[in-house]
């Protein structure tokens, strides 16, 4: 069992942490068209924060804060606004995945920017949940069973 | 000088040798994880083009021998994602295993699930 | 929508897969039916493709409207046609058919059950349908990774052997995405038709060799191909009932077919000794595995060892490279999934009747005749008797290995019926002789596993039927387009 | 100058390597391979592929090793030390695979080599067009979720997969 942490110090330092994480998560998916980064490592910080805060507050914090039903449902509807992205370029006229071919107000190459936005918003989505899902299935404790 | 791939065969060996001849089937996963990550070090061992800088260009129509290669760094992201995604599950499997034959133990696992097979509960 | 019919068994069984978790937080009765309406979507578009690629030729689909090989690009030839086709209507059947005994294995898991079941499937049309290497290996671990749980998802003996498939499938997929490396390496480009044009420029290189047997071993571990199929028997026989039944039809196909991709379309075969090994490894494999599966007294692990003694078949098959031999590899594609899924269907019927994993205990003829029909007529395929499908594809495969000059192989083939008679009576006699044994169920299997039971037995019969049309039509240019 | 750090950086790699596999307690080779995974995404940074190493970094080196301690704790950290009777059978494959990695790999180009084949087919299209065709400066990205899209849509699906299986099998409902 993961026990909440003893100490203040950390308490709440985690507590003022996971925020500035979690920016920092959105940051590196929103500037991944421009240096390293994108929607898997975001992912895994935005997941991670959630893992940290169950390190230093304890397991219970984390089971009141995710619901895991849905969790698993959040992360196989990342998968699907990444499928839809692809569907919608079908609908403007092109093949699957085509962004050139979104429906919005802007030229082909602006879209096609915007479409990687989309389906890097996804991925971070899908990989989020599933990294919480996998961190509370392996570190579940015994008692349950 | 190609010695740089010379770590990627021997850990690439390393790995083999852990995932066949260790017992234990945690280092069987550890080993499984060298394994992957020798060939992945292999792939981008062929990005590299010397004296060039990050794939991240700055002006339309650059001279591409200054920037490395970027297609075996977009293939071995996703690589990296598929080895952490077999090792997650493996560790589910893993974690099972333990909790119902209470040992990581190649051989006393194989003992006890053909006492199992015989004799099911 | 005919523009996008070489993506559609992709996306489909995608969707499907995706919206089994989300509907599931509402009811979990609509698992199964979402499922079937998912794989009979997917089973309908690729029959519409096949369809589409015999009357109007080969599709190429640029996925993100790159053209190859900058972006990827979807394939449907007849080739690639007909293996969604085989895939996507037996994994209809399966799923169909596995519904009663999903419906006691999961109870309140069936959405994650069935999620990861059409996961398996997506992996194995996507496969199917790339046209570049590295897509390939990434639809592979999708289709591993999704095996791996549901094999494990049996519990206790399941998970030791979930373990060792985990490991050697990770040996297999990394063999072949380090052979992929060495072909990239060697060319820069990762498309197949584009690999095609520039490696008979390169053959002479130590990438060339080395790239093309890092992936015929690799997919070799994946299709389960003697002597490396040491997954194979354990993960088969300790399946549950219901993944055995969808797994073991389709799984070890995809691999076939890339490798059919691989050895005849991306390289030419006649310019390295790896066919001739695979049709010698092909025949060892058809006597080893019948001559295994002959001795076995659980009908799983007997069902087990056929399979790598079929895989055999189609290993020499693909090895020999002619015409005949060709069209009898992918003829029986069709036939093992077919007659595979039957038998693995019955003992799912045998098991919720609570019968136990013995052939001693199998004994449901009287009880269910119709099972026990369909079980006969599955294992009459098997052996190869007329007119059965299993009977056509091992005549194709016979002419094949005749008309290259090789008598032996030829041999082989025949030696490997005889073993599939002793195999397959021992297993019949089980199914229909013996004391029926009263136990609290009622007689006969529920109905959707009788309704997917007998499309199954139906099935290998009509295609034993009517191979010559699908020969002349589907196969033959299938055959004569891959060598091109 | 960053020759000498990559070849300290490999040595490294190398020696967590064989700390991971040989350590006796499960514990240590855990955090070894968490180190190894670390020093590898620095090498990938050295190497230039900082996308590769930020990946490595947060899911290699971190979320794998957070996995590889959850599932630890439900499991001995012990293992038995006797010799397993595969190991010259294990020996023999490492040595011939490795045997035929080395034989091919003498077809390489030359490390670094800006004339080799995947450095001037296909590749500089990504570089040249990444801007005009995307408007994405880093070529990693428009590649990754562009050009082969498909291939991250599918790896996508391979996590969901992983948390889809594990979801299933760590089911605490179920024995």
């Amino acid at each position: 069992m993961i026990e909440r942490h003893a100490s203040v110090v950390v308490q709440t330092f985690v507590r003022v942490l996971t925020p500035l994480a979690q920016l920092f998560a959105l940051y590196v998916l929103a500037f991944g068209h421009y240096s390293p980064g994108g929607g898997f490592q975001a992912g895994v910080i935005l997941g991670a924060t959630y893992i940290l805060l169950a390190l230093a507050l304890g397991r219970d914090t984390l089971d009141r804060k995710v619901n895991q039903p849905v969790c698993v449902a959040l992360g196989a509807a990342g998968v699907l606004l990444y499928v839809l992205t692809g569907v919608a370029g079908m609908a403007g006229g092109g093949t699957f995945l085509d962004y050139s071919r979104l429906p919005l107000p802007v030229p082909p190459v602006r879209a096609r920017y915007f479409g990687i936005l989309f389906i890097e918003t996804g991925v971070t989505l899908g990989v989020a949940a599933t990294l919480i899902i996998l961190f509370c299935r392996l570190g579940e404790q015994e008692s349950g069973r | 000088m190609n010695y740089p791939y010379w770590v990627a065969i021997g850990l690439l060996m390393l790995g083999l040798y852990t995932m066949i001849a260790q017992r234990n089937l945690l280092k069987k996963a550890v080993g499984m994880t060298i394994f992957q990550t020798a060939i992945i070090l292999f792939f981008l061992l062929l990005a590299v083009k010397r004296d060039a800088s990050l794939p991240i260009v700055s002006a339309a129509d650059v001279d591409p021998a200054r920037f490395m290669n970027p297609l075996p760094h977009a293939l071995m992201l996703t690589a990296i994602v598929v080895m952490v995604a077999t090792s997650g599950v493996a560790l589910a499997i893993l974690i099972r295993l333990y909790a119902r034959y209470g040992s990581l133990e190649e051989d006393v696992i194989a003992e006890r699930v053909a006492s199992d097979e015989t004799d099911p509960a | 929508m005919r523009a996008h019919l070489p993506i559609l068994p992709v996306l489909l069984p995608l969707v499907g897969a995706l919206l089994q978790p989300i509907v599931g937080l509402a009811s979990r009765h609509v698992a199964w039916p979402l499922a079937v309406a998912t794989v009979v979507a997917t089973a309908a578009a690729g029959i519409a493709g096949l369809l589409d690629v015999l009357a109007r030729g080969t599709r190429r689909y640029p996925v993100g409207g790159w053209a190859p090989p900058w972006g990827i690009e979807v394939l449907l030839d007849p080739l690639s046609a007909f293996t969604v086709c085989v895939i996507a209507v037996v994994a209809t059947l399966t799923l169909l058919a596995g519904g009663p005994s999903a419906r006691t294995t999961y109870e309140s898991e069936q959405p994650t059950y069935y999620g990861l079941a059409l996961l398996l499937v997506t992996g194995l049309l996507g496969m199917v349908v790339s046209g570049d290497l590295f897509n390939v290996f990434v639809f592979l671990e999708v289709a591993s990774i999704s095996s791996y749980a549901l094999v494990a998802s049996g519990g206790g003996p399941a998970l030791a052997a979930a373990f060792r498939y985990v490991v050697l499938g990770t040996v297999g997929a990394s063999f072949y995405l380090l052979g992929v490396g060495c072909l990239y390496a060697l060319t820069g480009t990762l498309n197949m038709a584009d690999l095609a044009a520039r490696l008979p420029a390169a053959t002479g290189s130590p990438l060339f060799g080395g790239g093309i047997v890092f992936i015929v071993v690799g997919l070799a571990i994946k299709m389960g191909l003697f002597p490396l199929h040491g997954w194979l028997p354990d993960a088969y026989t300790r399946a549950p009932a219901p993944v055995a039944a969808v797994m073991a039809p389709v799984a070890t196909k995809a691999a076939a077919y890339v490798l059919a991709r691989v050895l005849l379309y991306v390289i030419r075969p006649e310019s390295l000794p790896v066919s001739t090994t695979l049709a010698w490894v092909g025949a060892a494999a058809i006597v080893t595995g019948g001559a295994l599966a002959a001795t076995q007294v659980d009908p799983r692990r007997l069902l087990a060892y056929s399979s790598v003694s079929q895989m055999g078949y189609i290993a020499l098959g693909l090895g020999l490279g002619v015409q005949d031999a060709l069209v009898g590899a992918y003829l029986h594609i069709l036939a093992h999934a077919l007659m595979k899924a039957a038998l693995f269907v019955v003992l799912a019927a045998a098991a919720l009747d609570g019968r136990g994993p013995t052939l001693v205990a199998l004994r449901l003829g009287s009880r269910m005749p119709i099972t026990g029909a369909c079980a006969v007529v599955a294992a009459l395929s098997m052996i190869g008797v007329p007119p059965a499908a299993g009977f056509f594809s091992k005549w194709y495969l016979l002419q094949g290995a005749l008309a290259a000059g090789q008598p032996i192989l030829a041999g082989a083939i025949l030696g490997g019926s005889l073993l599939a008679a002793v195999y397959m009576y021992r297993f019949t006699e089980a199914v229909w002789f013996g004391k029926p044994r009263a136990t609290g169920g009622p007689p006969e299997a529920p109905m959707p596993l009788l309704v997917g039971l007998v499309a199954l037995a139906a099935a290998t019969v009509a295609v034993g039927l009517s191979n010559a049309a699908l020969v002349s039509n589907v196969l033959g240019p299938a055959a004569a387009g891959v060598g091109r | 100058m960053s020759e000498l750090i990559l070849a300290g950086l490999l040595a490294l790699l190398v020696a967590l390597a064989v700390v991971a596999v040989r350590a006796p307690d499960l514990l240590l080779a855990v955090i070894a391979l968490g180190a190894y995974g670390f020093v590898m995404s620095l090498i990938w940074a050295v190497m230039g592929a900082l996308d590769v190493a930020f990946t490595e970094a947060v899911v290699g080196a971190g979320a794998t090793t957070v996995l590889f301690l959850a599932a630890l704790l439900r499991m001995s950290r012990r293992r038995s030390p006797a010799a397993s009777p595969l190991r010259w059978v294990a020996l023999a494959v490492a040595l011939g695979t490795g045997g035929a990695v080395l034989g091919v790999t003498s077809g390489l180009p030359r490390w670094g080599d800006p004339t080799s084949a995947p450095a001037t087919h296909v590749s500089p299209r990504y570089l040249v067009r990444t801007l005009s065709e995307t408007a994405t400066p880093n070529a990693v990205t428009s590649v990754l979720a562009d050009y082969r899209g498909y291939d991250t849509l599918v790896e996508t699906t391979v996590i969901l997969t992983a948390g889809l299986g594990c979801w299933l099998l760590l089911n605490p409902r179920r024995r």
